[in-house]
């Protein structure tokens, strides 16, 4: 991998909120985040924790109303996304920066060719291009992906689900972005599937060596792609960390509790460990620590403030004040 | 997003429903125009059986033929018709038909049309087929005309009036409720409720229909508003409901010679015929955003 | 190992539907054997027939062909009624805990609604109706506060516990489950998995567990059957099949499963082509157009299931 | 959305060429060198229903058809006076026998000479016909004497004959043409009048032009174009903007619109129209003569005239308008509720009795029904107005169903037999016209005298008689005597209002 | 696609047959007696009987319903009892009228519609939305008669811009008689095109293509128009199709306000008169021409949706059958 340590994008005490009928949802509760050239960070955590909207809200895709980006800063490439005009915002979604969204069924437009819409990007950030440029460019990325050129003028519904996906990276790819945010670009698919997008997507990555931001609840997934893991609760980064820190040394008790509640092909479990409860109402989060209420490591200091993320060690960074009692708790999981 | 709400008070969707209908003013406001007619009907209502009718007699269709066609004054504030009549009276002493009208036409239709919609759409195939084809000779006439051609042939009684807008209304309900109930008969509770054993019966009342009330409501309270103009508009045609019944409809019909000599003749139930539509198209689109759970931000 | 008793037995199930393309073979020819207090996994890609498979069997589906033995009797022609009786002992746990929940009915109703059409409780005592509710949803693990609520109320696990109870309800034999997880999060999928394994632990049920999900199946299940475009392609015991999978689907199938362990050695078989549906398919082995070790042989005719080892069968040409 | 746009624009375009191209004449145009227009547009509520004289018998229709066609008399409109028209000059050979001379080298549109031939032809083919044949029917045979002279026998002796033949529906129209083929009259006609038929747009527009070769010169304006304007305040509108000349038939709230708009000038003349209830004498109480004439008492005419219609008209004394011969007026009919209470209590109805009163749907009518429904009430009669279409109303009056009728007759030949023997003779109960079913020999009688008595003095005695008698029977009430209105535009001269609402334009200019 | 089109061709037959059927025996219902109704109350006993027999009422029902189909097939739709003139021909003479009011009245109500409703869905909720929707239906909460004579007091009379009444004859002319009537008629459906366009665009607004279109950096405009509106647009035409049959209906009351001399001015004028040949001829023509426009719009359907047109060229079949 080419992974250099420069830094790409970082992302500073990010605040965003839905106002909607039942009250304001706080979806994002100062999220910072580095993220460097070349990179494939795993961003993990379950429904409702924050992680489209982090990746929306990086691109300020965020539908207003009802959402609002409090405060924070995106610092990329020496500006602050949040600052600019949205002129030049454009400029930078789908040059700069892409995204994939979750659903490849309707991700796309399904009364435009899938080459209109490869070409629209194309052409959007290349107005000097001709016609025949603009093809020829739009049938090369179609050939990456592994579509046949000649599939250029078909409509999405003539396409499988995996297919549609491909399609999709292909106009994400197209003008050799520098991050890639990917929305559980596989969860909609069939496994034998999966396992051939993302194979896709790892070789095309490191071609270009485009950073990937990789948003997925499977932690399967992120042990197989990724470099460094960042487990979202509650609109709150909980812990962040190498691969293997992560999955060697979880220290957040969330994300020992998440390693034990997936049954393994690796090992055999006769019974499963889960967190116990359920997410809070994003409406209505406790004061302090956000897992404080499920949390078996739980006491009387957890619910008094938002504990901070501290550093344990190489980067590997946990947002608990625990964070000795449950290493202690993780080494004897083996 | 999912929320859990475990702590508050239960609410049904209807009630969801309702809530969110309570934040679009404009909804609301048709509501309560809406609401403010039907007690106007009823206490019209209530004073004929009081009075044995005698103030609807010795008010209501009064004539002062002297007095023609005044404007508003202090002791008849929409002022005269061309009888000399109180038009505010009779405005009054209208709602019942204007409003009444329109509703029992499309509660016929709406029966009608939605039961047949729903045998369509939970039994398909060939029960379908044959209602559908049904409903699309039906939908092939306009329903204007349709009415038209009804009241025209019948005579132009109240029942017939009724009966014109019924029928041509029913396909719209049927495809309505055939439409929903399409979409609710492959969700998995109707699956569950067979998997226990439930009788087809049991699963229309109980599963099928309490789903697929919510576009017919939509529908219905359009409808109303629809079948308010089309009453008004067979007026127009001389097919409407007849004088000396006061009905918004025929009073603006009637009233269109005397267009040019008092404003107040024609906009009186003009205005009245339109709010109560106003009324029911801003319900309408409220219900439809407050109970398509689709269209919540 | 103690003595067990067969209860389902399915011999030769076909379900075909017509559509506007073709025939669409969503299950064809599948056998098998499930044992009381077993748990048989199905596991398979979208469009393999795995759900059908399951409503075949409880009838929600007419069978176009094949035998249903259930407790010894042949259920396939029973009519309305006494399917209805026999409804008492199978029921079914649906995938979308969104869609399979009745959004105008309380989570009490719900429940009783299992009671009240079964007639196991009678409409009118609605003391004891009450207090099986409670007991009930105090055995799924639902508060009691929720009776009252609508399912939109709730999030993704408790309307599961909600499905789970309504079928509890009637205390079945045997319990068909479709992805009754897949679409949870994984703190409330392990939950939920407790869940069904403690219930199965106390009650004796047996369960048909359909996923796609490799590992909860190898978590749960007894036995797997491996579907592929309507077909069994390959039946053991779960240990036996984990260690040596022996069609190339299924092999393809477990080393495309990511491990969430940066140390397992991945030697993934990537598969060419995407899954297809079963309409008027060709003879021969479905699994044929993308298999890497595909010969013509493959094509000529169906392949039938072969016992390999006890109790492991594959249908594939190559396995001898 | 620009695909679809530009398709319905294509089709917008490619209908209105279509209209273009189809007609290229300017209508309405100025002919600057003798400072008048050279058409005339005048508005009507309805459209031609025929152009087929001997079938198109509404007034609507005959208000342009009347321009086409020549009768073989005429009567003046000022004077009221039987005056040539096709036939120079006629005798009277006996009470059943009428000698007409034809004006020679009078020429049909298509050039044809009409002669004698002609007018048996058409007088025949007007006795055939269902729909006008009662106009004449009087007649026996016509024999043609020579090319230019023809006999006319009446089955008995029959006084009003020479005015039916001025009904603009016993036209003379042209046998070869005709003979050819039966149905052509209804499409392009061709008669000896004035105007030449051009183009008919049904529901729109019928253009004429003026016939140079008319026995009595060519008319003075060139074209006539008639427009149909169904919405009656519509019609003054196109008036008041300049669309139109001419507009017939006004509302009544609107004539003092028109008489005080200084671009425009009202006409207004009496009419021969009466409006009447009909009182079933076939059902009780209607059978009661004191009812029939609580009733009458209870009516005040003067009131709806003044209000209901605009204080247009007259209050009806008679079932005939006094603009017809034999007219006699019994003296007005009294409004005295208190009277009309009394006779209802001598009639054994003291606390009123509840009944219907049918009227077809025209609104200026239904209006009356209402004002009338109110009087009745004040003397305790409660009275239902139904409306109803005109053909249901027409058949079930027939049939004797209704308690009362609001009914409209028009004197068409303005002579008192056509309205007396219609609706008083016992032989003409029910369709033809005779809807109260009174059956009294002494009115038949008197109706009697006046239909065979060819001595004008006789005839007005026995319809003196008869009005005052049927003022006492009182089984219709008369209510008012309409007038006939036209709107004009200021610079229309010579026009002149045919009572029946057959208004001539042949003489009419409308200056720049 | 030819196919399919035959197919949907031959589909109309059985509807149409149902159509003249139910038009048929509702006004076979008509009380009067038509002979009467053509000859008048003074006809003879005897002439009246000869009518009769003449135009077969005193056949049966069904045999004079099926005497009247095969005159039909042969573009015979029997003689007006008013004036004696084939009904066919008065029909085909007034319908391009009523057409050019009709297309008209649909551009009013898109030019309305459309724009209104694009922007009450992207405004929703805001009080652009609400005002912009409760001005679109003040016009279609007033009955239509009534709208018609105010526009023609304030335009004509007052302000003589328009012409109050009648069809002008040629382009110039035409337009500016067309304008009163267009608006008075598409204002109905305009509430109907407003509606559509708004949930249709909400709807839209939701999937995810359109933020996929956002995420490639297109600018607002291009995504609005190139991504949203297409695919908004699609439910519409279908709807615009429908409202065809309101505005034939609402033609009635439209061309009797302004003198157009249209085809529901020739029923209205025929139901006064009870020509009941020619009432039946006019709805039985409307119901085609209605069921025509309805083909018409689907087979547009199937060319601005790629998906639906695909399932048409593959087999044939039709929409419904895919969903079933």
């Amino acid at each position: 991998m080419t992974e250099t340590n420069q830094e790409l994008i970082r992302i500073e005490d990010l605040f965003i909120d839905y106002e909607t009928d039942d009250g304001i949802v706080h979806a994002l509760n100062g999220v910072s985040l580095t993220l460097h050239v070349g990179e494939t960070l795993g961003l993990v955590g379950e429904t409702g924790a924050g992680k489209t909207t982090l990746a929306k809200g990086i691109l300020r895709l965020i539908p207003d109303p009802p959402g609002k980006i409090k405060e924070g800063k995106i610092w990329f490439e020496g500006k602050d996304l949040l600052e600019l005009p949205e002129h030049a915002m454009q400029e930078i979604r789908g040059q700069s920066i892409s995204m994939i969204f979750q659903d490849p069924m309707t991700s796309l437009n399904p009364v435009m060719t899938v080459g209109e819409q490869i070409q629209e990007v194309i052409r959007n950030h290349n107005p000097e291009l001709d016609k025949e440029e603009l093809h020829a460019w739009s049938c090369a990325m179609l050939e990456k992906v592994g579509i046949s050129a000649d599939r250029i003028d078909e409509y999405p519904h003539q396409f499988s689900g995996g297919m549609k996906q491909r399609v999709i990276i292909a106009i994400a790819l197209a003008c050799n972005p520098k991050l890639l945010l990917a929305d559980e670009p596989t969860t909609a698919l069939d496994v034998t599937i999966q396992a051939q997008v993302l194979d896709m997507i790892r070789t095309l990555k490191q071609e270009l060596n485009t950073a990937m931001m990789l948003i997925t609840h499977d932690l399967g997934v992120v042990a197989q792609n990724c470099n460094r893991v960042a487990i979202i609760y509650a609109g709150e980064i909980v812990e962040i960390g190498d691969l293997r820190q992560i999955f060697k040394r979880p220290t957040h008790p969330y994300t020992i509790g998440l390693l034990e509640s997936i049954p393994s092909l690796a090992k055999d479990v006769e019974r499963l460990n889960p967190v116990k409860g359920m997410m809070p109402d994003p409406t209505d989060l406790p004061p302090g620590c956000k897992f404080a209420p499920r949390c078996k490591f739980v006491c009387e200091r957890c619910a008094q403030r938002v504990p901070d993320l501290i550093d344990i060690g190489d980067g590997h960074m946990v947002r608990c004040i625990n964070s000795k009692d449950t290493q202690s708790y993780a080494s004897t999981r083996e | 997003m999912s929320t859990t709400r475990t702590q508050r008070k239960q609410r049904s969707l209807w009630f969801e429903a309702w809530r969110r209908l309570k934040k679009n003013k404009l909804a609301m406001a048709g509501l309560l125009f809406l609401a403010l007619l039907v007690v106007i009907a009823i206490s019209t209502i209530i004073i004929d059986i009081a009075t044995n009718k005698s103030y609807y007699n010795d008010h209501v269709i009064k004539q002062n033929l002297r007095l023609r066609l005044q404007g508003p004054s202090k002791d008849h504030i929409f002022g005269l018709d061309e009888f000399g009549r109180d038009i505010f009276l009779r405005m009054l002493w209208a709602v019942r038909y204007s409003l009444f009208m329109g509703t029992i036409a499309i509660a016929m239709s709406t029966i009608v049309g939605g039961i047949l919609g729903a045998i369509a759409g939970f039994y398909g195939k060939r029960t379908d087929n044959i209602i559908m084809r049904f409903m699309d000779i039906l939908l092939a006439i306009p329903s204007m005309l349709l009415a038209t051609a009804i009241v025209a042939a019948l005579g132009t009684s109240l029942t017939n009036v009724l009966m014109a807008i019924a029928i041509s209304y029913i396909p719209t309900f049927a495809r309505t409720v055939r439409a929903s109930v399409l979409t609710i008969k492959d969700q998995e509770f109707i699956e569950a409720a067979r998997a226990l054993g439930a009788s087809d019966l049991r699963i229309i009342g109980k599963y099928i229909l309490p789903n697929s009330l919510a576009p017919l409501i939509v529908q219905a309270s359009l409808g109303v508003a629809g079948a308010i103009l089309s009453i008004a508009g067979l007026s127009f045609l001389g097919l409407g409901i007849q004088p000396p019944t006061p009905e918004w409809g025929s009073m603006l019909s009637n009233a269109r010679s005397y267009i040019r000599d008092g404003w107040h003749i024609t906009v009186i139930p003009g205005l009245g015929i339109m709010l109560t539509i106003l009324a029911l198209n801003v319900l309408g689109d409220g219900l439809r955003d407050a109970l398509d759970p689709r269209l919540k931000n | 190992m103690q003595e067990t008793r067969e209860l389902l037995r399915i011999e030769h199930l076909k379900k075909y539907f017509s559509t506007p393309s073709g025939i669409l073979h969503a299950v064809d020819d599948v056998s098998f054997v499930l044992d009381e207090g077993k748990t048989l996994g199905v596991v398979g890609e979208s469009g393999c027939g795995k759900s059908t498979l399951g409503r075949t069997i409880l009838r929600l589906h007419e069978p176009t062909d094949g035998k249903i033995f259930f407790d010894g009797q042949d259920i396939t022609g029973l009519d309305k009624k006494r399917m209805k009786a026999l409804r008492r002992d199978m029921q079914i746990i649906f995938q979308d805990p969104f869609a399979s929940l009745n959004p105008r009915m309380t989570v009490g109703q719900t429940i009783s609604e299992s009671l009240i059409i079964q007639g196991l409780v009678d409409k009118q005592d609605k003391r004891s109706l009450d207090k099986r509710v409670a007991e009930l949803m105090d055995l799924v693990g639902l508060a009691p506060r929720l009776i009252n609520s609508y399912p939109h109320e709730l999030d993704g696990g408790r309307r599961q516990r909600i499905g789970i109870a309504r079928v509890l309800a009637l205390n079945p034999k045997f319990i068909v489950c479709d992805e009754p997880v897949s679409a949870l999060d994984v703190s409330i999928q392990a939950q939920v998995l407790n869940l069904m394994q403690d219930l199965q632990d106390s009650f004796g049920f047996s369960y048909l567990f359909i996923t796609h999900d490799l590992s909860v199946v190898k978590h749960l299940s007894d036995e797997i059957i491996v579907m592929y475009l309507g077909k069994m392609v390959e039946k053991a015991k779960t240990s036996r099949l984990f260690a040596n999978p022996l069609h190339p689907y299924t092999q393809a199938l477990l080393s495309a499963i990511p491990v969430p362990d940066p140390d397992f050695p991945v030697n993934r078989i990537l598969l060419e082509g995407e899954l297809s549906s079963p309409i008027n398919p060709a003879p021969g082995c479905r699994f044929a157009k993308r298999c890497p070790k595909a010969c013509d042989k493959c094509r000529e005719a169906d392949i039938p299931l072969k016992e390999v080892e006890p109790d492991h069968f594959v249908a594939c040409t190559l396995v001898r | 959305m620009k695909r679809t746009l530009s398709v319905l624009l294509l089709l917008i375009a490619s209908c209105t060429l279509a209209f273009a191209g189809g007609s290229s004449e300017k209508t309405g145009a100025a002919s600057g060198a003798t400072g008048y227009k050279d058409t005339i547009i005048f508005g009507q509520g309805a459209d031609v229903t025929s152009f087929d004289p001997h079938i198109g018998k509404e007034t609507p229709a005959v208000a342009v058809t009347n321009h086409i066609y020549d009768t073989l008399v005429d009567v003046d409109p000022v004077t009221g006076e039987v005056v040539p028209q096709i036939a120079e000059s006629w005798e009277q050979l006996s009470d059943t026998e009428y000698r007409f001379h034809i004006r020679k080298g009078l020429k049909f549109h298509n050039g044809e000479a009409l002669t004698a031939d002609d007018v048996k032809f058409s007088l025949d083919r007007a006795i055939a016909s269902a729909a006008v044949s009662y106009i004449v029917d009087f007649i026996d045979n016509i024999t043609m004497e020579d090319e230019y002279t023809v006999l006319v026998t009446t089955k008995a002796p029959y006084a009003p004959a020479l005015r039916n033949l001025a009904v603009p529906f016993a036209a003379i129209v042209p046998k070869d043409y005709v003979s050819a083929n039966p149905d052509i009259l209804k499409t392009a006609p061709v008669g000896s009048g004035p105007y030449k038929f051009v183009s008919w747009a049904q529901n729109d527009n019928c253009k004429l032009t003026a016939f140079d070769e008319y026995y009595a010169g060519a008319p003075k304006t060139k074209n006539i174009v008639m427009k149909t304007i169904p919405e009656a305040s519509q019609r003054t509108i196109a008036l008041e903007t300049g669309e139109i000349d001419l507009a017939y038939d006004l509302l009544v709230s609107d004539l003092k619109r028109v008489k005080n708009n200084s671009k425009l000038t009202l006409f207004e003349a009496p009419s021969l129209t009466c409006f009447y209830i009909s009182m079933n004498m076939k059902k009780a109480p209607f059978d009661n003569k004191l009812v029939r004439q609580a009733i009458n008492y209870a009516i005040d005419r003067q009131l709806l005239v003044d209000t209901v219609n605009s204080g247009t008209g007259a209050p009806a004394d008679a079932i005939i308008a006094p603009a017809v011969f034999g007219y006699y007026s019994p003296g007005a009919i009294e409004y005295n509720p208190q009277k009309a209470k009394e006779l209802l209590g001598q009639a054994g109805y003291p606390n009123g009795f509840s009944c219907t009163l049918w009227v077809n749907n025209n609104q200026s009518r239904v209006e009356m029904c209402q004002a009338i429904q109110e009087m009745l009430r004040e003397v305790g009669i409660t009275c239902k107005v139904e409306v109803m279409e005109f053909g249901t109303f027409i058949s079930r009056t027939t049939a004797g169903e209704h308690d009362m009728g609001y009914f409209g007759w028009v004197t068409s030949t303005k002579d008192a037999d056509y309205t007396y023997y219609s609706l008083e003779h016992s032989s003409q109960q029910g369709a033809a016209g005779n809807r109260t079913f009174l059956a009294d020999p002494q009115v038949d009688e008197l109706v009697e005298i006046g239909r065979t008595n060819a001595d004008s003095a006789v005839r007005l005695k026995a319809y003196k008689d008869l009005a005052i008698l049927l003022k006492d029977i009182a089984n219709n009430a008369p209510i008012l005597y309409t007038a006939i209105t036209a709107g004009a535009s200021s610079k229309v001269e010579n026009f002149t209002l045919d009572p029946i609402g057959y208004h001539k334009l042949e003489g009419v200019q409308v200056r720049n | 696609m030819w196919k399919y089109i035959l197919k949907r061709l031959l589909m109309m037959i059985p509807v149409l047959l149902g159509v003249t059927f139910i038009v048929f025996f509702i006004l076979a219902m008509t009380p009067g007696d038509p002979a009467a109704i053509i000859l008048g109350d003074q006809a003879s006993a005897e002439a009246l009987e000869l009518k009769r027999i003449e135009l077969g009422l005193n056949d049966p029902l069904l045999i004079r319903y099926f005497n009247y189909l095969l005159n039909m097939i042969r573009g015979d739709l029997g003689t007006s009892y008013k004036n004696q003139i084939s009904v066919a021909a008065q029909v085909i003479d007034k319908f391009p009228n009523t057409a050019i009011l009709a297309v008209a009245g649909i551009l009013v109500a898109l030019l309305i519609g459309i724009p209104i409703g694009i922007l009450s869905a992207k405004k929703q909720y805001t009080a652009l939305d609400n005002t912009s929707m409760v001005l679109s239906l003040v016009g279609v909460s007033m009955p239509n008669f009534w709208l018609g004579l105010l526009l023609s007091l304030l335009f004509a009379l007052k302000l003589g811009w328009l012409p109050s009444q009648g069809m002008g004859e040629e382009f110039i002319p035409l337009l500016k008689s067309l304008v009163l009537p267009a608006i008075t008629l598409g204002t109905g459906a305009a509430a109907t095109v407003v509606r559509m366009t708004r949930s249709s665009l909400l709807e839209v607004i939701r999937q995810d293509y359109i933020s996929t279109a956002r995420a490639k950096g297109l600018p607002e405009k291009i995504v609005t128009k190139k991504h949203m509106l297409k695919n908004a647009l699609i439910p519409i035409v279908t709807a615009v199709g429908l409202q065809f049959g309101q505005l034939l209906g609402g033609a009635m009351l439209t061309e009797t306000v302004f003198s157009w001399p249209g085809l529901g001015r020739l029923m209205v004028d025929s139901i006064a008169s009870k020509d009941i040949p020619m009432v039946l001829g006019a709805v039985i023509f409307m119901a085609v021409m209605f069921s025509f426009v309805n083909l018409v719009v689907d087979i547009v359907y199937a060319f601005i949706d790629p998906r639906i047109k695909s399932q048409y060229r593959k087999a044939g079949f039709t929409k419904k059958e895919v969903r079933a």
